[in-house]
C-alpha cells in the first residue's frame, strides 16, 4: 500500500498526465530532494524555487492568471506566514475583480505536530486558513483520501488548499488506489527515488487511475450512536482507535473524518449530533480561535437543542510553541490518551 | 497558432497628435472622477494625473490580446492612461469610481483604477502595494516557456519599492538559464503618501537597484512622452527578444496629490500635458485650437458619460455573494 | 472632548515623557503628516518609515531586544498580512528562550469598516490576531478607554496589539481623560496640527495624567438582565443604542464592551451569562473561526447549563471583502439595524 | 559611562593558536552533538561544522557585553563556532541538544544550536530564514543613536538571501542621514538543504547585491581564518566608525550536510580545520601532537560533559506554561 507521501505523488503524477497540471514547485519539491517528504520525487513538471515563500505564492497566482495549472508547496506551514497577504489575494481576486479572473492554484503544505519538530515543524494552520475566504481546504488522514482528495483539488477551479498531516506522511493505506501494484516493494521499485546518486533516475509509473474524493464531503470513519467526534489529519487515527477501545467499554462512538475542512459537511455533523446529542471536535491546532470552535458554533446554529450535554473542543494548549522535548509535546497537543479520556468522559457524561 | 510577432510603430506625426489624444483623455477622466467625489459621486479616488507622459506610451506599446503570446499587465493604481491609450472606455472608469453595478472591473467593489481586464491579460489591480511584482513572475514563466515575443510587465511606485517583493522580482526574474521576460517599472513621483522619498530611498533611481542583479536598467523623464516612448521601446525591444529582464524607472509627477483622503489638490509639478502641448505647437504639430477640440470632445464625451452612469443601479443585497466561488471549467 | 484619535495621541505624548516610549513609527506616522488618522501628529519621537511592514515590525523587535521602548504602526489592518510571521516571533521569542529576552513593544493598526474603505481598509483582525499567542490585544470604543488602555500597553513588558476602530476615530468621548482641557476648540489649537505647511509648528500639550484601564477588564457599558451582550471597538456604541431603543419596549439588556480582546473578561462574561441565560457576541470579523465561537465556547465550558437559549454570534458575512459600494457593506457587516434585531430576537426568544 | 571603544587584537602567533583551539572546539562540539542526534540522545541536529574558518574570527573580533555600546549578534543556526569562541560553555550547547530542562538557550523548547545569551547581546536564533535580517535594524537604530563604536552583525545562509529581509535590511540601513552600523554577512556554501545555488541565484557573490544600494562589500574564503579575520576587521573598523553598513560574504563548507533530516553525513567539501592545521604546522606554529592534544582535549572534556547532561532532567508538564508572560519590569 502507498503512503501519504506516495499518495500525493501519485496523484500528482495523475494531474500532471490527465488534469492539466503544469508546475509542481517549491522549496527542495524538484530533483534532487522530490520534497522533504518525498511527496513530488520524480514529477516531470516539478521544480525547485529560490527559498522565497513570497515569491512561490505570487508566481502560482501568476501562473493561474496565465492559465497554468500550478501546484505550489510551502515546505512547512511553520514557514507561511510571511503570504498571508497573498493567500488572501489568491481568494478574494475572483470576487474583487467580480469574476473576470479565477485562480485554479492548489497549495500544498505539511502541518502538524508528532515528529519532534520543535517550535517551527509542529505548527497548524487550518484556523488560520479557514479565515481566509475564499479556498477551499482539504485534510486527508489516510492515502486513498489524499490522492483522491489531490484529484479533485486539481481539478478544482478555485484555489484549494491541502494539508498534509506530517505524521501521517510515511503511513500506509488499508486501502488501494485505484491502479497502485497490490504489492507495496514493488510500487517502492518503481517510484522511489533511490539513495545516493539520483541523477540518471527516472519513476515508472505505475497506471494509477481517476478517483475522486469530492471537497465537502466528509465519512463517517467509524459509526456510532453514543457520540459524534468530529476530526481530521492526524487526531483521525488517534480518534478511531480510542472508540475501538471505548467499544470494549460498551460505549458506541461515532467518528466522523471531515477531510473537507472548509466548506465542511455541516449536514453530516448535524445528522450525526441530532443521533448522538453530544459533540467533541478534536483537532491539533491551539484553542483559542480554533476552527474547532466555528464547528461548534454551526452545531449550536443548527442542533442546539439537541445536544444534551456541552459541546466541546479538544485542541491545542494556547502556548506560543510545541517544544521540542517531548515533555513539552505530550502535554500542549493532544495524545492518545487525551482523546481517549475526553471521549469516555463525553460520551459518560450525565445529561 | 502563434500571434503576430510585435512591431512598435513608427513615431509620425500622426502618432505624436494621437499620443496627445490619449494623454488628454486620461487627464480628463481623472479629473472627471476628481469631481464626481467632490460632488459625491464616489467615495474615494485615487489615479494618475501627472503620469500620462509614461503610461500613454506604455499602453500603445502594449502588445494586447489574450494569452501568453500577448503582453501581461501588472498594473499599479495610477496606470488609467495605459488602459485608456489601449482603448479602454472612460465610462468604465466612471462607473468604477461610482461604484456601480454596472463597473465591469469589480462590480462596485473596489477603489477605482482597479482594473481587471481578461481579454487583454490586464490581471487584477491589487490594493496591496508590490504584490503585484510577485504575480509578474508567473505570467513571465508561462510566456518564456511558451515562446514568442510576449513580455510581462508590472509597474508600482517608487515607496512601494521599499517592500521585499521588489527584490522577489529581481531575483526570481534572474534565475540562471531560466531568466524571465519582465519588464519592471517604477514610477519615481518622490513620494508615498506623505513621506518624502529622500527620507527614505538613499538613491532617487531606483532602477540603479537592479544593478545588484545585473539586470540591464535605466531612467526615462516621464513628464517627455517622447522620450518615454523611446525609452519603452528599447526596454521592450530588449525583454521581447532578449528574454532577460530590464528594469526602467519613470520620473513622473503627483498632479493632485496622493488620494482624495489628502484633498486631490492641485500642485505646483511639472505637467506633462502642459509640457507637450507647447512641444507639439513649437513643433507645428498641433495649433491651441486643435488642442482646445480635443479637451472638449473628451470633455463632452465624457459629460454624457456621467449623466449614463448616475442613472445606473448600484450593487446591492443580491450581488454581495456572486462571485465567491467560479462555477465554470478552470482556466483564465 | 478629545476625539478617539487625539486620545491616542495623548497617550503616546503621556507614554514618551513618563514611560520611556523611545520610537513611535510607521508609514506616514512622522511629520509631517503625522498618521493617516492623525494619531500620532506632533509627537517627538515619531518617524517615517520606508512603505515596508517586514521592516517596521522587524525594526521594533530589534529595538525591543536594545532596551527601547517600540511604538510601531500599521498603517491599516489590511496591510499586515506580509508581517504575521514576525508577528509570532514577537509573542513566543520570550517563551522560546525561555524568558532570556521579552518584547516590550505596542503594535497600533486601525481596523474595521464603516468608512467606505472598500476590500482593503475594511479587514477586522481580532480573529487572526487572537490565534498568535504571547500577545495581549486591546480595543477600546471611546477616547478615555483608548487613553487608558494605550497607557497599560505601553506599560506591559509583553507585546500589546493595540486595535483602533478605524470609524470611531473621529468620534468624541462623553467623558474627559484626566488633564484634557474641558473646552475642546481649545485642545485642537493645543495639538492639532494647521492645515497647510506645518514646518514651524509644535503641539502644546496640556498636562495629562496618568490613567489606566488594566488590560483584560472588561466594563458592563449597560447593565441589564435579560441578555448578555459581548462586544467592542465600533459595534460596542451601536449595541448600547439598541438596548436603549430596545429598553422603551421593555426588554433590559446588559452589553458588556471587552475592551482587553486577549485574554478577555471571562469571569465579566460568565457572571452576565449567569444571571441573563442568555448570550449574543457581536463584531464585524467574518464568521468563520472568528473570535466570537471563541467567547462562545468559553462560555459554554463555563456556563452551559446557565444557558436558556442558544447564543449567537452576530458578525460579518464570510465573502472575501467588504465591497465598496454601500450595498456590499450594508449587507455583510452588522449594521445598527441588525444589531437591534438579533438582539431583540435573542432577548425574547422563548426558552 | 560609555564603554571603552574597542581595539581589535593584533593577529599574533599566540591568537593564531587560539583560534585554532576555538575552531576544534566547535567542530568537536558539533561532531559530539550528531553523535549525540545518532545514539538517541536528541531529536534533530542542525550546525555549523565547515564554517569554524570564518565563525571564530568572527566571535573573537565580536564586542561582547551587554547593551548598545557592545556589538549585537543576530545569528543564523550554524553559528556555533561564532558563540563558542566567544566563551560559551559547550556543555550547554549539548544541554540544547538533547532538549534538557537546562538547556539555557531554551529549556528544551527550541533546536540545537538556537542560542538567547542576552549579558553578550546574543538575541534569539531564529527558526524563520532570514527574520533576523528585519531585526537586526532595530538594534543597529538604537546604536546609531546611543553612538559609541558598538555595531550590529547578522549572519544568515545564501539561499536564504532569496527572502525580500535581505533587500529590507539593506534598505533600511542606507536611509540617507540615517545609515545604520550593520554588518551585513551572508554564509556562502552553495546549498539550501538539496537545491544548488547555481539554481537560484545568477551570481554566487551576494555581497554584490549590495551594489544597488552602494553599500561596501566584500566577499572572503571562510575557510581561511586568517584572510576572514583581516577581512572582518576591515568590515567591521569601517561599520563601527563610519556608522554606515557593509555586507561580507564568506564562501563556506557544509561538512555534515543540511541537518540530521539530510543524515548528518560527512561531504567532500574543503574543511577550514585541516586546511589551517597544515598552516600552522607549516608556519611552525603548532606541531602535529600539539594539534592533537588540542583535539583531546575538547573530545574528554565533551565527552564529561556529555555524561552530565544526559543526567540532567528533562521538561515536563510543570514547564510548559512557564514564561508565555514576561512578569518582571519591561527592558532588556
Ligand atoms: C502593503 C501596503 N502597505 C501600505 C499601503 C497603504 N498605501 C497605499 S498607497 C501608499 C503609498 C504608495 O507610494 P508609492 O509606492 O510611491 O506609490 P504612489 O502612490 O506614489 O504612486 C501606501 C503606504 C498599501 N496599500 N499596501
Ligand atoms: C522562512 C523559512 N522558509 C523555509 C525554511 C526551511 N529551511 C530551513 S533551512 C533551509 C535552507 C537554508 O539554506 P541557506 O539559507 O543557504 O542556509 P544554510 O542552511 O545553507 O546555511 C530551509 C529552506 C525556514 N526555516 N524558514
Ligand atoms: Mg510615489
Ligand atoms: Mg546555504
Amino acid at each position: 500500500m502507498a503512503n501519504l507521501a506516495q499518495a500525493i505523488r501519485l496523484a500528482l503524477h495523475f494531474g500532471e498526465e490527465n488534469l492539466g497540471v503544469t508546475d509542481i514547485f517549491g522549496e527542495d519539491v524538484g530533483a534532487p530532494l522530490g520534497g522533504v517528504f518525498t511527496a513530488t520525487q520524480g514529477l516531470k513538471t516539478a521544480w525547485n524555487t529560490p527559498l522565497d515563500e513570497r515569491g512561490i505564492i505570487g508566481t502560482a497566482l501568476g501562473i493561474a492568471y496565465a492559465g497554468g495549472k500550478p501546484v505550489a508547496e510551502i515546505q512547512f506551514c511553520d514557514y507561511i506566514y510571511n503570504v498571508i497577504d497573498l493567500l488572501k489575494l489568491c481568494g478574494n481576486v475572483t470576487w474583487s475583480s467580480a469574476g473576470e479572473y479565477h485562480v485554479p492554484m492548489v497549495l500544498m503544505t505539511p502541518v502538524g505536530s508528532g515528529i519532534h519538530g520543535s517550535m517551527y515543524h509542529s505548527h497548524s494552520f487550518e484556523s488560520i486558513a479557514t479565515h481566509i475566504q475564499g479556498w477551499k481546504i482539504v485534510m486527508p488522514s489516510n492515502p486513498k483520501d489524499a490522492y483522491g482528495l489531490m484529484l479533485s483539488a486539481i481539478a478544482e477551479p478555485n484555489p484549494v488548499l491541502f494539508l498534509a498531516p506530517k505524521a501521517l506522511m510515511r503511513q500506509k493505506g488499508a486501502e488501494l488506489i485505484p491502479g497502485e501494484p497490490a504489492d507495496e516493494k514493488t510500487l517502492h521499485n518503481m517510484i522511489d527515488a533511490p539513495l545516493g546518486d539520483r541523477s540518471d533516475w527516472q519513476p515508472n509509473w505505475p497506471p494509477v487511475e481517476d478517483y475522486r474524493v469530492a471537497i465537502g464531503e466528509a465519512k463517517i470513519a467509524r459509526a456510532g450512536t453514543q457520540l459524534t467526534v468530529v476530526t481530521y489529519g492526524r487526531m483521525l487515527p488517534l480518534s478511531v482507535n480510542a472508540a475501538e477501545t471505548l467499544a470494549k467499554e460498551g460505549l458506541d462512538i461515532e467518528v466522523i473524518d471531515l477531510r473537507t475542512i472548509y466548506p465542511f459537511d455541516l449536514p453530516m455533523v448535524k445528522a450525526s449530533v441530532e443521533k448522538t446529542g453530544r459533540l467533541l471536535v478534536i483537532n491539533e491546532d491551539t484553542e483559542v480561535t480554533n476552527f474547532g470552535e466555528h464547528i461548534i458554533r454551526k452545531v449550536l446554529d443548527e442542533a442546539f437543542y439537541s445536544l444534551e450535554v456541552k459541546p466541546e473542543l479538544l485542541a491545542g494548549l494556547d502556548v506560543p510553541g510545541v517544544g521540542l522535548a517531548w515533555g513539552y509535546e505530550q502535554n500542549s497537543v493532544p495524545q492518545a490518551d487525551d482523546v481517549l479520556a475526553a471521549m469516555r468522559r463525553l460520551a459518560t457524561e450525565r445529561a | 497558432m502563434p500571434a503576430t510577432p510585435w512591431i512598435a510603430p513608427a513615431l509620425d506625426a500622426q502618432l505624436k497628435i494621437a499620443i496627445h489624444d490619449k494623454m488628454a483623455l486620461g487627464r480628463a477622466t481623472e479629473e472627471m472622477m476628481i469631481r464626481m467625489m467632490r460632488t459625491g459621486h464616489g467615495y474615494f479616488w485615487i489615479g494618475g494625473p501627472g503620469e500620462e507622459g509614461f503610461n500613454v506610451p506604455l499602453g500603445l506599446l502594449t502588445k494586447k490580446g489574450h494569452g501568453p503570446d500577448y503582453d501581461y499587465l501588472h498594473l499599479h493604481y495610477r496606470s488609467s492612461a495605459t488602459i485608456l491609450a489601449m482603448g479602454a472606455e472612460p465610462i468604465n472608469l466612471l462607473r468604477q469610481m461610482r461604484a456601480t453595478a454596472t463597473d465591469p472591473y469589480s462590480k462596485g467593489r473596489n477603489f477605482v483604477n482597479h482594473f481587471a481586464i481578461k481579454p487583454w491579460n490586464v490581471v487584477p489591480v491589487t490594493p496591496t502595494i508590490e504584490t503585484q511584482y510577485t504575480t509578474v513572475i508567473g505570467t513571465a514563466l508561462v510566456q518564456q516557456r511558451h515562446g514568442g515575443d510576449g513580455l510581462s510587465y508590472v509597474t508600482g511606485g517608487d515607496a512601494g519599492s521599499a517592500e521585499g517583493d521588489f527584490w522577489t522580482c529581481m531575483n526570481w526574474s534572474t534565475r540562471p538559464g531560466r531568466e524571465l521576460p519582465v519588464l519592471i517599472l517604477v514610477t519615481q513621483n518622490e513620494f508615498g503618501i506623505s513621506t518624502p522619498a529622500n527620507q527614505t530611498q538613499n538613491n532617487l533611481r531606483l532602477n540603479e537597484r537592479a544593478n545588484g542583479f545585473g539586470i540591464r536598467n535605466a531612467c526615462v523623464d516621464g513628464n517627455d512622452p517622447i522620450a518615454s516612448w523611446h525609452a519603452l521601446v528599447e526596454a521592450m525591444e530588449y525583454v521581447r527578444h532578449e528574454r532577460k529582464p530590464y528594469c526602467l524607472q519613470a520620473n513622473v509627477s503627483r498632479l493632485y496629490g496622493h488620494s482624495s483622503s489628502s484633498g486631490a489638490n492641485r500642485y505646483d509639478e511639472p505637467d506633462c500635458l502642459g509640457l507637450y502641448e507647447q512641444r507639439l505647437i513649437r513643433e507645428n504639430l498641433m495649433t491651441q485650437a486643435e488642442i482646445q477640440a480635443v479637451w472638449d470632445k473628451h470633455n463632452a464625451q465624457l459629460a454624457q458619460d456621467l449623466q449614463i452612469v448616475i442613472a445606473e443601479p448600484m450593487p446591492d443585497k443580491s450581488h454581495v455573494l456572486q462571485h465567491v466561488w467560479h462555477e465554470g471549467p478552470a482556466g483564465n
